[in-house]
């Protein structure tokens, strides 16, 4: 009554996984990223001009707005990966689109959490119900909702096709995000770059802007560091999973 | 040990069952056969507690079905079409589950046995949703005995196992048997249950037909006592 | 075409099996009933300005009800996986798509042909925008919302707890084509002079119903692949 | 008891598998945050009236994420026939009833621990009334729906598409409970002075709770009847 | 007919089919047999185009499964373990609606043909939720064959069917075959592997492990083969 199902070298051996992320790179970017912090630092709370109105409060501006743009950015690479991901079918794609959503979700409640803490110096509320405001929660529960797909239960190769249609489809939200203020009249965002129906606010400080693109810079490179740092740790995770396939067996034999 | 006293039961107009009268004797091995739709499903099914006949008397141990339903269930194990398992649970899982509430003692160590038994150490761990369908069956079977059944009731417990599987599964029924359990296995195939069984019933459109004790694993009576039965039907 | 042959066959399936047990179209006017009523406990209908509320209380039944109808649209295919038995017949994916489609859309807009003229009734709504433009808008929104909807469905048909992770997927997706029709709803019913601000609303609303549709139909071949 | 042990049993596997997978709660929770944006553009919350209306919400952000874990409840013991198991195996139903209904419980107030928050803060709401009542309210309230839900959930789970027809039964019968509570819920944010009419509907709801909690435990056994 | 070279399946990390190679030719009745979790429908389901293949080339009657899969499906006839039925629907309607996704003439006549060839004319305008195992199990296989497949793949057929089902079947499958159908068979069943089958292959952890072809139904022969492959397993 020993008789037991086999199931010899059921593992993969041999990884496919090539090594390709080296440790400098990722050592290089981290570096970076902690320079340029500094250098923005600098920009932000000494060389930048003041707000007449707002005083201090104002320079959460530049966090707001660069985390904003990076959480686009990263939305916009999981979408460009998904589509990869569909076409190509190689693993590496998906987990970039995965990383890319993940971080973008930080981005995102960086900015849900900047906004208000901005708005109740600005607006004297936390939150108001304004297009901006609301398709920005949305672009939140929307990526929520991809990383739920990511959660199902089943083999991965189901769910990064899943996700990625998913990753593709909901990236709709972004440029909506975008445009939101400049299709709605808002009495509350104010619209800085292009113009919008109102040009209310228009207009920036020479000194805010480079300050402001000083900050998107640093947070760029945060990004790349992140999300180089994301993929071979998932990549590492992939592979654990596979060595702990394989050990179980050997121990099980 | 079970007293069937005309038992049917109706499901909208049809007669499913039309007056069972059978009794089982404490460690009896007894083979159902019958065609497609004759009704042995839904017999096991009343047994199990799971339809209420629509008239009739049954009583287990000397208990009635109705009244007692809680001490009776304690000596049941029912093995259905369906495997009764939690998809997203490994078959330790599972068995520990439904160990605990039948109230078993050191039911890990038991559960672990089992699945060893059934030879599926290997998949111990891993969740029930991606085994074969021999696996599934192989799991369910353990969790219908994991409380040491006085009673089994099988539907086709064979199905989807494979030979290796088949002769762990008669081993099992038979060392119950050693142990004084009685068991009711509906199956379509004769060969098992010539082999394991010691009494035939042979179910027709809701009536037995035929109820016969067989000896030395005679399937070539069994076949015979079956063919005339159906003569007529094909 | 092959494609619409196939899809109208499935939209035919659908339909006559919602036909032979009604389930799924009185569930829905049932729930619709519901949420109207409850509406009307919230928001005293004798008071003048819940009038305004008229038009979100439309698209909430839409919505509402529409989930309903489409979690069961891929779930049904699940029970002996019947959704093989399609998967494995000679046609295209996105012929499977536009059948659950149609047969989605058809009884919409069955519950919205009931529903609303009752809530115009409970809420003594006086019709005195341009019904034409009215029409149009509920069926542009439906459309997108259903089109969605299904491609949705039949994504999250694939988890295990589908019907909760419908509502997931879809609400954030559609809230565009909500806002916008919402929009123009309410202009509509209450504000023809600004009718033109409609228009541009519906403007988008058909864009993005189109771009959807169309985006819907080229990727659902992923989502169905086993 | 054996009918405690059991249900705990029975709660832990569900509770367990939910903190395995944890999908219900995350989707619970998620769904509720979007019915606070549905809401928040179907009706304007800038108006200051609408704040009047944060009652309402709540109990309806209750309601619809209690009515996607109950559905799940019973829904998930069919596949494989797992209900059959439980059928089987030597313990009453209102173990059953009392076992599912402790899971759903216990995820309900996580939601509304979640939620609950999360709805103030976006419509900025200021809570000045009394907390403990307020917690007793929300309490008293979950603690009917989701008794009464749970028994109908397995009354529903007997027909082929139980999701839809849960609400349907639920909406009627909870009403007095809901009723009583969203009274209660305004009174206390909003007007504590008036709190003797809010015990007074506390009280109301308390005895409506405990009727129905004996009843569902006498009559679950005819439900879950095979 | 049914050419696959290399073929390997993974999911997740645990490869299913590890480089399967077989060349089927038309009229042949292959029966795949093989122990519980071996990866027998796992094979089915990616000739079905249920599955994805990992890696490997499917070629049938000359196509490409990944080309032309729209062609290919037309020409198979796939009955998995479940049913495929829709379960409030009657037996005709069931098989009038895939008959008329295939594009088969004559649909309605054809249904009740076919019905009635599998024994349940009584039941034709029954819906299918209330039958027994045995009686879905026949309809399924009617609904498999419907559309005069030229390859039959059939998953355990004969799970749940009486003897006289069987027969059915049996008879079923020869005359497709005389018509020049191609069946790929898994079961656990040897006696009817050796009774309608001209070639066994065994499946083993995901590999073919033996391949042969059998005369005179000589059941004797498959079980002495099929012992070897399993050889200090069971
Ligand atoms: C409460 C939550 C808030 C959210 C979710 C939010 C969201 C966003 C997003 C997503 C962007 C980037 C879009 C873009 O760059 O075009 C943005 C930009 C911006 N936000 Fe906010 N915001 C919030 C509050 C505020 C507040 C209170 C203020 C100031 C009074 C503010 C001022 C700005 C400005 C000046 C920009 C750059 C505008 C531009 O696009 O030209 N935001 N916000
Ligand atoms: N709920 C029901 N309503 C109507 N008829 C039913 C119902 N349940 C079962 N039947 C009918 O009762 C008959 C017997 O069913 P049962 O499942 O007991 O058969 P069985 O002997 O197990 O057959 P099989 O060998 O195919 O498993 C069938 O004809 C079936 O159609
Ligand atoms: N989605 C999946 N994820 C992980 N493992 C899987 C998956 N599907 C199948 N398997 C595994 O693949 C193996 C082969 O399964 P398959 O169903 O092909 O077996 P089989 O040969 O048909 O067995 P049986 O005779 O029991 O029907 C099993 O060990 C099963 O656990
Ligand atoms: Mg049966
Ligand atoms: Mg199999």
């Amino acid at each position: 009554m020993s008789m037991n199902l086999e199931r010899e070298k059921a593992v993969l051996t041999g990884t496919q996984l090539s090594e390709v992320k080296s440790t400098n790179l990722s050592k290089i970017l981290f570096g970076a990223t902690v320079i340029s912090m500094l250098i923005s630092l600098y920009f932000i709370f000494i060389f930048a001009a003041e707000e007449t109105t707002m005083h201090a409060a104002q320079k959460i501006f530049y966090f707001h707005v660069s985390s904003a743009w990076l959480a686009f950015m990263a939305f916009f690479v999981t979408f460009v990966f998904s589509i990869l991901f569909l076409i190509k079918r190689k693993r590496i794609f998906d987990t970039y689109a995965y990383v890319s959503a993940e971080i973008g979700i930080v981005f995102t409640i960086i900015v849900l959490t900047t906004g208000p803490i901005w708005a109740k110096s600005a607006w004297n509320t936390w939150w108001v119900w304004e297009p901006r405001l609301i398709t920005t929660l949305i672009l939140f529960f929307i990526y929520i909702a991809y990383i739920m797909i990511r959660q199902m239960d089943g083999v991965w190769d189901k769910k990064a096709r899943l996700s990625s249609v998913f990753g593709i489809i909901g990236f709709a939200d972004v440029p909506i995000v975008f445009f939101a203020i400049r299709w709605w009249q808002t009495k509350f965002h104010p619209i800085v770059f292009g113009d919008g129906p109102s040009q209310q606010g228009g207009g920036i400080e020479s000194s805010m802007l480079v300050a402001l693109l000083v900050t998107i810079t640093a947070f760029t490179i945060l990004y790349a560091y992140l999300l180089n740092k994301g993929v071979s740790f998932e990549n590492m995770k992939i592979k654990v999973d596979r060595y702990k396939e394989k050990l179980r067996e050997e121990l099980e034999k | 040990m079970i007293e069937i006293k005309k038992l049917t039961k109706q499901a909208d107009n049809k007669l499913i069952l039309r007056g069972v009268d059978l009794s089982i004797k404490k460690g009896e091995t007894v083979a159902i056969l019958g065609p497609n739709g004759a009704g042995k499903s839904t017999l096991l099914k009343v047994l199990a507690t799971l339809i209420k006949p629509t008239s009739g008397l049954i009583k287990i141990n000397g208990l009635d079905l109705k009244k007692d339903h809680i001490e009776i269930k304690k000596l049941l194990g029912y093995l259905p079409h369906s495997s009764l398992l939690y998809d997203h649970y490994s078959p330790l899982e599972n068995l520990v589950f439904f160990g605990n509430i039948y109230g078993v003692n050191n039911v890990e160590q038991k559960a672990s046995k089992l699945v060893k038994e059934v030879g599926l150490s290997f998949f111990l761990n891993e969740p029930v949703k991606n085994f074969s369908r021999g696996m599934i069956q192989r799991i369910a079977i353990a969790r219908a005995i994991i409380h040491d059944p006085e009673i089994l009731l099988l539907d086709e417990p064979h199905t989807g196992l494979d030979q290796g599987a088949i002769s762990i599964l008669n081993n099992v029924i038979l060392s119950m048997k050693e142990k004084g359990a009685t068991t009711l296995m509906v199956t379509h195939d004769f060969k098992q249950a010539a082999e394991i069984c010691d009494r035939i019933i042979i179910v027709k459109n809701g009536r037995i037909v035929d109820d016969f004790k067989i000896e030395n694993r005679n399937l070539g009576f069994v076949s015979e006592k079956y063919g005339l039965q159906m003569e007529g039907v094909s | 075409m092959n494609l619409f042959r196939t899809a109208l066959l499935l939209a035919k399936k659908d339909l006559y099996s919602e036909l032979k047990t009604k389930q799924i179209l009185t569930t829905q006017i049932i729930f619709a009933g519901l949420v109207i009523v409850v509406f009307s406990f919230a928001f005293d209908p004798a008071n003048n300005t819940t009038k305004a509320v008229i038009p979100g209380v439309i698209w909430v039944i839409i919505v509402f009800a529409g989930i309903l109808g489409l979690n069961r649209s891929f779930i049904s295919e699940q029970r002996n996986d019947t959704m093989q038995g399609l998967l494995v017949a000679p046609m295209e994916s996105s012929s499977i798509y536009l059948g659950k489609f149609l047969a989605n859309f058809a009884m919409m807009l069955v519950v919205e042909i009931v529903s609303i003229p009752f809530l115009f009734l409970l809420f003594d709504f006086k019709f005195n925008g341009s019904l034409g433009y009215f029409v149009l808008v509920i069926f542009l929104g439906s459309f997108g919302f259903i089109a969605i909807g299904t491609f949705l469905a039949a994504l999250a048909a694939n988890s295990k707890s589908s019907e909760m992770l419908l509502p997931l997927l879809l609400f954030p997706i559609t809230t565009p084509i909500l806002i916008g029709v919402v929009q123009a709803t309410k202009i509509i019913l209450t504000n023809m002079e600004k009718l033109s601000s409609a228009i541009a609303w519906i403007q988008l609303v058909t864009a993005y119903d189109v771009i959807f549709f169309v985006v819907c139909f080229l990727l659902i071949d992923y989502v169905l692949e086993v």
